[in-house]
């Protein structure tokens, strides 16, 4: 942006600076070489190398998550209880919810793309509070080893809702830790949030004004903001939930008065706007891959920017959809149902506008832009069912059915999960200098595709027959499908399973990248891969809006090779 | 890496004012999250006071309205000392930052040192929530929620006061080495901003708790409902 | 292949069929925009792919009057799928006058059933075809829900507080009975049938079943045993006040505020006296917390019901 | 991104004293109408001296008065919002008992 237009992809080896002079090959270090041993790691302040400690330390979580989502399938392809007790069937779909959602879902795309790429797309040297950067991972990094204490001491199995009074009162598992651990966790998160937000107000280079900015930049700030406002009261749910376990100081317990109902409305308060902080950051990323791969500004780029802020925003008041049945008044109901109707406008704005981006593009098919527009399908259909759910004639019918879990995943791993590994592949040049093998990464993102549908898609017709969520054992007649079910899922397992391979082989023996193999534009592209420790040797100055692809943008020749 | 330079400019900001101004930025953002952290509390509140009132009346009665008055007055000036240690950092006295931050602590161990006697009277009268909570004689009436929010809110209050006064001892320390000068505090103003804050929280508890539902008593009255 | 497999729930109930068209109206729509979607990722993706010799990316920013229009035109769908469903929760939450009042209590983890004619079940629910039948439900532990996918209902059941649904099935059959909110280790369990009967089968199995006595009855009964009698003697300048033809009416407290006596209160009153008192009376009442389980008090609040009820032989309101 | 303050605010310590002044007095006129019976008006009489007092001590000993824009933006957002969680949840409680699902 702040440099000349790049019409080629500059050569590994001899960088092009700012002024597109040359320099003669030196070995530079980068953030990766710029210090050796364990300690310049672990008491690493650099945004870079906490986004990579955040990368691996997620990457552990989503087998540990995926394996309990394996055996919950592996469970459910037969009707009986054959593989598990329902106890430790309960426990298990609870751990797969709480580490996929707390450790994965949560902190995925901003704790790892935004921690590396936010100070760098605002041409800062790191975000405003780096030590508090750091210590937001080791207090996440607390928070997962005090839910692998309470999965070892015997487990939870509560759901990850923790709803009362089963979970402050009946539950006979380790929900105290559990919730404690919870609680740290969302600490980790309010500092990211906190971290995001101040940066993007005081951080940016000069002339990166708020409609420069790229709209992976505005997810993360909108994504912060809803972290600041809803995480606290979620600690305190839970708060309440173990000072009501472990000394009977309670308010939720029924037998003098509590009122069951409360919890839900505070816990939703927080979790409804989790969906967005899970959400919204994925769309951000694929703004980026859609712009990237079309070789074009995003279509009504302040739309999509503003979209991000009213989903943020009107996100807030549709908590009570969760509690359509619950006991909730009817008043409250229909105020929540018109609001989430409302939240389902901005959603399509967005799609709508992606799928323009496209229109008299320049696309590019590679592995980032497989993944965005596998994004577009599953997202699209996710969002859809949201409105099937929204609307409270039919929610009576579909809560807590296997509808429900259908369209999250839709939404989680449809969406989030697939902007991450879409994002992952744009940027791991950046992060590492090297090149994925692009013909597998290809393979694995259709694979994806068919094996997400496979596996979700069943599960939809399952949940207007009825079947409820959660239940170990179901009627027989509904095999068949959880059979497909639990076969996609298999297929969505391996293709999972592949960038864990050969992400990792590509660090080693992946073709050299340089600065920008893609050729796009952003901030991000004109430092070094893998960039400096302060990401750029001067201050940049930024002159363009972002996303600057000149008329008759094109992709260089050997980016189409494979 | 995070290297500071003598005047206290850490390596990623551009001049002090930048630095600065991110980190009152943050810490509002943090309060926020503070102010939403309690709110859940005040929203629980709100709602079990709309559905009984009566056993809200009843606590409220219960509570030792002059020593909430007291520690009312003494967290106020704790927040006057706290304000004063600020404005002489600002001035680059560090002197006076270690003593107005001293004095801070003392009256905020006075207010801790007060709800302690609270929470034995409690105790004696059997109010603690739990298997072995009596109001006016009985078990189980929803006078007990009303004492878990008390607790809690009030619990979460002093551990908030904990966690400042910790802080404030480092605030001693480097006061004591000359640290503060009018153009690097920024560790001194956070702290302050972080205890007007608890002393907001205790304005709003100390009505919500203690005086409501006095109306129509005599003034002063310690006990109501107790038996 | 597919022969045998179901795909799409029994229609049941009066009310079914009108949860069906909307979600297959909203299917409909799902699809047309799916496809779109799809077909022009597709198109675009195909036709403006990066080749040899392409013309290279037409920067276009954008266009207000595109944005406007996919601004609207969702907003009109989804406001008109947002009227169109809350008619039909209107129709599914507003039971009609008269419906026949049946009992549930949920525990861990069993449906406990009472008929209006004192027939208890567990976990299956025998009702007639065509009546209109209204639950009243309530929890002694935990969240359940009570769920019968054939009717498109469900209520969560909650401890401590009343729930209420209804149906009318419009079928004879066997349809499932499940708990939809989780609610334990044996959450899966917690299911059962309901079984919908031709009129005379059902009053043949009426008189097949173990009647027992009726809930108004049984209310009766345990309203002399627990000695409520001695203080709510229904007479002037009795201890307790009277309780003839009070269902449903407005009650002042003594803190000058008005409660309507309904099943809440009536729960509360039993269980924690001292919340509410009425004006008028000193608070005297001990608790029966510990002494009456939610199925006794369902007994009572029937027979207070019934002490309102001309029918029945109660006293106008 | 700079503000127009370059300097620390150094506040006059007469205004420190009157704010502790003011909040002083207000803690014991909020204690004395405590037992007056002013009908449903005494909770929101507690609650207008209690944001008098909380916004005193926002402006003048936190600086908000001082501060830019966004940070008074922020200090005012976080109370704002609370009082939309207040009342989306409240919506719920004070309407049960209309529209009431009982014939």
């Amino acid at each position: 942006m702040s440099s000349t237009v790049q019409t080629h992809a500059p050569h590994a080896h001899s960088p092009h600076e700012h002024s597109g002079v040359a320099h003669a090959a030196e070995p530079k270090t980068n953030y990766l070489t710029a210090n050796y041993g364990w300690k310049s790691w672990v008491f690493s302040v650099d945004h870079k190398r906490i986004a990579l400690m955040y990368l691996f330390t997620i990457a552990f979580m989503i087998l540990v998550g995926g394996v309990f989502a394996l055996l919950v399938r592996l469970e459910l392809a037969t009707p009986a209880g054959d593989l598990l007790q329902s106890e430790n069937y309960n426990k298990i779909f609870t751990m797969h919810g709480v580490v996929m959602v707390f450790f994965f879902l949560i902190p995925g795309v901003p704790a790892v793309l935004g921690n590396f790429l936010l100070p760098i797309m605002i041409g800062a040297k790191d975000l405003a509070f780096p030590k508090i950067n750091l210590l937001s991972y080791y207090v996440f990094l607390v928070g997962i080893l005090l839910t692998l204490t309470a999965a070892a001491m015997g487990g939870v199995d509560t759901g990850w809702t923790f709803y009362t009074p089963y979970s402050s009162t009946y539950a006979n598992s380790q929900v105290a830790l559990a919730a404690v651990a919870v609680f740290i966790t969302g600490f980790s998160s309010i500092l990211t949030g906190l971290n995001f937000v101040v940066t993007v107000h005081k951080m940016r280079a000069p002339g990166m004004t708020w409609f420069r900015l790229p709209l992976f930049v505005w997810a993360n700030y909108a994504t912060g903001l809803i972290i600041l406002l809803s995480t606290p009261v979620v600690a305190i749910t839970i708060v309440l939930v173990a000072l009501e376990r472990l000394f009977h100081i309670g308010v939720f317990d029924p037998a003098y008065g509590g009122d069951p109902v409360l919890f839900q409305h505070m816990f939703w308060f927080y979790s409804h706007p989790a969906v967005y902080i899970m959400i919204l950051p994925a769309m951000g990323v694929i703004s980026e891959l859609i712009a990237a791969f079309s070789k074009k500004r995003v279509f009504g780029y302040p739309v999509v920017a503003f979209s991000s802020l009213a989903i943020a925003v009107i996100g807030f008041f549709v908590w009570g959809h969760h509690m359509f049945v619950s006991g909730q008044s009817t008043y409250a109901g229909v105020v929540f149902s018109v609001i989430t109707m409302l939240v389902a406008v901005p959603s399509a704005i967005k799609v709508f506008n992606w799928v323009s981006t496209m229109y008299k593009g320049d696309v590019l098919l590679s592995t980032p832009m497989c993944y965005a527009i596998a994004f577009l399908g599953l997202f699209t259909v996710g969002g859809l069912t949201g409105i099937f759910l929204g609307t409270m004639g039919l929610d009576i019918h579909m809560h807590d059915t296997y509808f429900v879990v259908a369209h999250f995943h839709y939404v989680m791993v449809g969406g989030m999960v697939t902007a991450f590994w879409g994002g992952l592949h744009f940027w791991w040049p950046k992060m590492f200098g090297r090149m994925y093998p692009e013909a597998i990464g290809r393979v694995a993102a259709a694979l994806m595709f068919i094996g997400f549908n496979m596996t979700f898609f069943p599960q939809f017709i399952l949940g207007y027959m009825g079947m409820p969520r959660r239940y170990h054992f179901y009627p027989e007649e509904w095999q068949v499908l959880n059979l497909v079910s639990t076969l996609g899922a298999t297929l969505l397992g391996i293709s999972y399973l592949l960038p864990m391979i050969y992400l990792p082989w590509s660090l080693k023996f992946g073709k050299v990248a340089g600065k920008n193999p893609w050729g796009a534009k952003g901030l991000e592209w004109e430092a070094d891969s893998p960039p400096t420790t302060f990401n750029f040797d001067k201050t940049p100055i930024v002159t363009e809006e972002a996303y600057a692809y000149p008329e008759g943008a094109r992709h260089q020749p050997e980016a189409k090779v494979v | 890496m995070s290297s500071v330079d003598a005047t206290g400019l850490a390596h990623h900001f551009e001049d002090l004012e930048q630095q600065r101004e991110s980190a009152t930025l943050g810490m509002w953002a943090f309060l926020i999250t503070e102010i939403m952290f309690f709110g859940g509390l005040f929203g629980a509140y709100v709602v079990y006071r709309t559905m009984y009132p009566e056993a809200w009346d009843n606590g409220s009665r219960e509570l030792d309205v002059f020593l909430g008055a007291v520690n009312t007055t003494v967290l106020i000036g704790s927040s006057l000392t706290m304000a004063l240690a600020v404005r002489c950092a600002a001035k680059g006295n560090n002197k006076q930052v270690a003593g107005f931050t001293l004095l801070t602590m003392v009256l905020g161990f006075v207010f801790l040192g007060v709800k302690v006697i609270e929470y034995k009277a409690k105790y004696d009268h059997h109010l603690i929530p739990g298997p072995g909570f009596m109001y006016g004689g009985h078990a189980g009436g929803h006078e007990q929620i009303f004492f878990a929010l008390y607790f809690t809110m009030t619990g979460m209050h002093a551990f908030h006061m904990i966690i400042g006064a910790g802080l404030m001892i480092w605030v001693i320390l480097r006061a004591l080495k000359n640290s503060y000068t009018p153009q690097n505090h920024t560790h001194v103003e956070m702290i302050g901003l972080y205890w007007h804050f608890v002393d907001i929280v205790w304005i709003f508890l100390f009505p919500l708790l203690y005086l409501l539902g006095r109306h129509g008593h005599a003034i002063g009255a310690a006990t109501g409902g107790h038996h | 292949m597919w022969k045998g497999i179901p795909l799409f729930p029994d229609s049941a109930s009066t009310y079914s069929d009108a949860v069906d068209y909307f979600y297959l109206a909203l299917v409909g729509i799902s699809i047309f925009f799916t496809l779109l979607i799809a077909a022009l990722v597709v198109l675009f993706a195909i036709r403006f792919r990066a080749r040899e010799g392409s013309a290279g990316a037409t920067q276009i920013h954008g266009s207000h009057v595109l944005e406007l229009f996919w601004t609207a035109v969702p907003l009109v769908i989804v406001m008109a799928l947002f009227v169109w469903s809350t008619k039909i929760w209107f129709t599914i939450t507003r039971p009609p006058a008269h419906a026949e009042q049946y009992y549930v209590t949920g525990k861990q983890w069993m449906w406990k059933i009472q008929h209006p004619t004192g027939q208890r079940e567990i976990n299956t629910l025998h009702v007639p075809v065509n009546v209109p039948i209204q639950l009243r439900m309530i929890s002694e532990d935990v969240i359940h829900s009570f769920f019968i996918p054939a009717f498109r209902v469900k209520r969560d059941v909650l401890p401590g507080r009343y729930s209420t649904m209804w149906f009318e099935a419009t079928k004879a059959g066997t349809y499932h009975l499940f708990c939809a909110e989780y609610c334990g280790t044996k959450h899966s369990q917690m299911i059962g049938s309901v079984i919908v009967m031709e009129q005379e089968d059902y009053q043949r199995w009426l008189s097949g079943a173990a009647a027992g006595e009726t809930p108004q009855v049984q209310g009766e009964k345990l309203f002399a045993a627990m000695r409520c009698d001695t203080c709510h003697t229904g007479q002037p300048g009795a201890r307790g006040p009277k309780l003839q033809g009070l269902w449903g009416q407005k009650v002042d407290l003594s803190d000058g505020s008005t409660v309507v006596f309904n099943e809440d209160y009536v729960r509360e009153s039993i269980l924690i006296p001292t919340a509410k008192t009425v004006a008028g009376f000193q608070q005297l009442m001990p608790t029966y917390a510990g002494q009456l389980g939610e199925d006794q008090i369902l007994s009572l609040i029937a027979y207070l019901k019934s002490l309102s009820d001309p029918a029945q032989g109660g006293a106008k309101p | 991104m700079s503000s127009e303050h370059s300097h620390p605010h150094i506040t006059p310590i007469k205004i420190y004293l009157a704010v502790f002044a003011t909040l002083i007095a207000g803690t014991w006129l909020t204690y004395w109408v405590a037992y007056k019976d002013f009908g449903w008006l005494n909770t929101p009489v507690a609650m207008a001296i209690a944001i008098v007092k909380a916004g005193v001590v926002v402006l003048y000993f936190m600086h908000v008065k001082w501060q830019s824009k966004l940070t008074m933006l922020y200090a005012a957002g976080g109370f704002v919002w609370l009082l939309t969680l207040f009342a989306f949840t409240l919506q719920d409680y004070f309407t049960r008992s209309w529209l009431p699902v009982y014939e």
